[in-house]
């Protein structure tokens, strides 16, 4: 990585690896699953009596970058309703499809630290997993009877 | 596959040009002497292509897509920047391009997906004009799935009979496949009626755009083609790289082909599921350093201009048939009013390999046989023919010469 | 495929000859700083692999087969001397070399071949440690032809459980596929005894031998292998070609895979007739520029010595497990007896991919995975692992050097 | 052709092309072809008295190449024993292939014409056509029973 804030952006995803805040076991979500390299991730999504999310949390295994990226997303949708929170993350998924520039990361909080990871095809998808996973945990917040039929 | 069925209008012919290019194919250096009309088997190289890929292979070199390492992730990003540019080459989305060797594989793996999906009395309609390519895997789906071909007949023009395609419809009618450019007659198709007439019977298009994709600029999506296939080869890129375009709707339904890595999510001993488009079609290590020469040739292509180039080779071609129709014992195949730059010839009595070695002493490179399409020379009630074709480095002063060295071959063979 | 299973005989670790090597990879002239360990997924190519291809470019290109022009039949000369070379690399007849884009292609092909000619309730025998290329087309024909597949264990040590196999046999038994090095554990297997067994009860075997061609002399007629497939772009050659050896007996018994030109002998509106061996194994233009790029990647390999390369490898191998043994929270897969240059292996806790991103950091490229061999790492209790693998330009220092990172590697993952 | 008789092999070539001495209608063999460009040839031998070729003659319609290659073949075998022409045959065919040296052919009479011929892979085919077909005629003189059955 050429980038000067490299090593800063480093010491983010480790940390977050490292010493996750918002790891929990979760039970009876479907986890999201990066079969080229058996990565797994499960997100949990609660609202609060405002109709903001109150509550997020993630489970699973993988590399440093999956996991650290779970661990940001829980932080960034805290507090957040579910619209602001979807799209934020299609934003950040945008941007590892390189349909955004990186620099819109810049206005996200330690997501920040996936601009060097966003120019890295293979490992873009670690670091999507988390968010997509929660994507489809908002939709089932949207749309609860499905959710509860599958 | 913007409406480009304009060839003739008049065109400057504009040698300088064609001068000028001819300066960044190498082969022209190495051999000064060599006036190539084989385009339609192949074209040339020019230099940026060479070049992109053996910069590949100077400093991206590696596999593609589960490599951690920087030169790994080099290697896919080129390979993925390839697969974009090719995408909005044709107007399509890069899920929606498979790499392939070629228009071959590409029309082979239709016939082994989408193909494996029909029914016995299914019916698919082809022409009398196409490549083998798009007539052999077609008949070998007959023999699998007892599907049944209808042939469009070509007129003594060298034309598609729209009136007799449009009562080959029935309500087994499955898949209509031809050809966008003869590659024999230079015929240009109707393409877009043809869709049209398929459409509204809501039967799927295969388009073979193997001629078309090195003369004409092609827009897939405003077209409305359900699938088209193309050689790099053909369109100044290397060998060994193809595409295929599918919808999505049409990929996703379709069951993937070969088997093996990358196109797998997940493999046990019991069973394997598929991957996401367009991965689940490019089983095994992919043409990766020929997928960068590809999009090289595409960037290419638009730089000359690729419209352009297009009506400058039917000039050529014009130019080459006004020259030797005159000549004793010439007879043209075909007299298509669009027409790209290709043309079939035959000379009096003489065997085209004759004519062809005989153009050869002159340094004059053209194809001689049935073109790889039995059913069309039979058609015209010929065994073989010599066919000139033109290309982006080709000058006036190469058809003058053709013509002059053909006018005296008659007396000779 | 002579009996080269002694690579771990005492060899003389001739680094100077590795570093004399290097210098003809231009990549590392490029980059200099990279320490590439990871030959099994693609090898770098040498400048004269790279000449040679450029150079059928710059003055051979051109179409084969039908062409009659002075360029044409350089071209095809050029291709079928390449065939020839390939022919007599791994000791077969020229009519026995198909031409494929690789491994996955050349399997596939027999799967679709081959395996159409089996029924319900035959049998294929394949083992736990295959690449997903010689076990996803098998499965595939289990749901086209209703075949079942049985698979040889493999033993802690990484091994094929022998004992096992050859309760596997039944009269049902139609095909014997497997691998004669592993891509993931580096295992050499008794393929010698492997096709006794097999050939004993009048089965045929197909040898995937994409690890082994770039690392041990093949000799398929004295080994008596009924297929063999294997991939340029691992053994020093170009992308997009690769190789299916088949007995002529075998090829001649089967229909053909893909359709179209050049495999064809004649075709008519109602059907096709087959062309000889081994062109009805080849539709379409094949990577004919990539065909000569091998033949120089062959020579390239002969010059060397393809024997002592692949000693010279497994020294390398060994010389790594030792270094790395001690590291904490290393686990080496497999102990097999006979070992090519491949070690796969984890790092504690710590995700492959990690292992493989740190290592990057200093430039050392090696893999992280599945190494397409879902199978096996479930067999090993693992999702992934890291893999190094060994290549004719590498030194002594970088096997040290990726040593020395990896024993740093655990404190920061 | 970079060979110095070139010029006269051509003319050589020209000459059995235009003004053959062995072309007759034959009726009822079996032609030989070359499916890629159609050519296709058929060859009558027939053995005089004392054993030996007493008489050789073609058919067909192709190219220079294989059609002046038929009639040499046949001024060639003519008082031939049927195994002297079956080596000289498989001689001419093995050159062809490369797999002797096209020197050998300066044994030959005017088929030394197809010295130039044996370096063009794709007209070797050609040049071989009649050559096989008399093979297979000379086979089933051999075998008389078989051919009649076919
Ligand atoms: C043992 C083995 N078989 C098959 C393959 C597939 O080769 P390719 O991807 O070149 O088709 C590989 C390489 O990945 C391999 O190591
Ligand atoms: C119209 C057409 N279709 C298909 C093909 C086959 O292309 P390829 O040989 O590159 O697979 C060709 C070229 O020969 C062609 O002209």
């Amino acid at each position: 990585m050429s980038d000067p804030f490299a090593a800063v952006y480093e010491e983010i995803i480790h940390e977050h690896y490292k010493k996750p805040k918002y790891r929990r076991i979760l039970e009876g979500l479907p986890f999201a699953e990066n079969p080229s390299c058996g990565d797994r991730v499960r997100v949990s999504i609660t609202l609060g009596a405002d109709g903001r999310i109150a509550g997020a949390a993630f489970d699973g295994s993988g590399c440093s970058i999956s996991m650290s990226s779970a661990d940001i997303l829980a932080e960034d949708i805290i507090g957040k309703t579910p619209e602001e929170a979807r799209r934020l993350i299609e934003t950040f998924l945008a941007v590892l499809r390189g349909e955004l520039d990186v620099d819109e990361l810049d206005a996200f909080g330690d997501a920040v630290a996936f601009k060097g990871v966003a120019r890295l095809p293979v490992r873009v998808k670690c670091a999507a997993l988390a968010w997509r996973a929660a994507l489809s945990q908002l939709d089932s917040i949207d749309r609860p009877q499905e959710n509860s039929k599958s | 596959m913007r409406a480009q069925f304009v060839a003739h209008a008049p065109v400057e012919e504009n040698s300088s040009i064609a001068g000028a290019l001819k300066r960044e194919f190498p082969i022209f250096g190495e051999r000064p002497e060599l006036i190539y009309l084989d385009n339609a088997a192949t074209a040339q190289k020019p230099l940026s292509v060479l070049d992109a890929e053996r910069d590949f292979y100077l400093r991206s070199c590696a596999n593609v897509h589960r490599a951690i390492h920087a030169i790994g992730e080099e290697a896919t990003a080129r390979y993925e920047e390839a697969r974009r540019r090719m995408a909005d080459f044709i107007g399509a989305r890069p899920r929606e391009i498979v790499f392939t060797r070629g228009t071959t594989e590409s029309i082979n793996l239709v016939a082994r997906t989408f193909g494996e999906t029909l029914q016995p009395d299914d019916e698919i309609i082809l022409s009398v004009m196409e490549h083998h390519a798009n007539m052999v895997p077609w008949q070998q789906l007959t023999e699998r799935r007892g599907v049944s071909l209808k042939f469009i007949p070509v007129t003594e023009e060298g034309e598609l009979d729209l009136a007799e395609y449009e009562k080959l419809f029935s309500p087994k009618t499955r898949l209509v496949a031809v050809t966008m450019v003869s590659n024999v007659l230079g015929t240009i198709n109707p393409v877009d009626k043809i869709i049209a007439a398929a459409h509204g019977a809501k039967v799927p298009v295969l388009l073979d755009v193997a001629q078309a994709a090195p003369s004409m600029p092609l827009d897939a999506r405003a077209l409305g083609a359900d699938f088209a296939a193309f050689s790099g080869h053909k369109m100044y890129a290397p060998f060994g790289i193809g595409v295929l375009y599918g919808t999505e709707r049409m990929l996703d339904a379709m069951p993937p082909f070969m088997g093996g890595g990358d196109m797998i999510s997940e493999v046990r001993l019991e069973g394997f599921s598929v991957n996401e488009l367009p991965y689940k079609f490019e089983a095994g290590t992919p043409p990766v350093a020929q997928a960068v020469g590809l999009e090289a040739a595409a960037d290419w292509l638009s730089s000359v201009g690729i419209a352009a180039l297009g009506e400058y080779e039917s000039a050529l071609a014009r130019r080459f048939m006004d020259g030797i129709e005159g000549i004793p014992g010439i007879r043209i195949l075909g007299s298509a009013a669009r027409r790209a730059g290709i043309v079939a010839f035959t000379l009096g009595g003489a065997h085209a390999h004759d004519v062809a070695a005989y153009l050869d002493r002159f340094n004059i490179a053209v194809r001689a046989g049935h073109h790889c399409a039995h059913p069309l020379a039979r058609r015209f009630g010929i065994v073989s023919s010599a066919r000139a074709s033109f290309g982006a480095y080709n000058t006036r002063e190469d058809v003058d010469r053709a013509v002059a060295v053909l006018a005296g071959a008659g007396e000779v063979l």
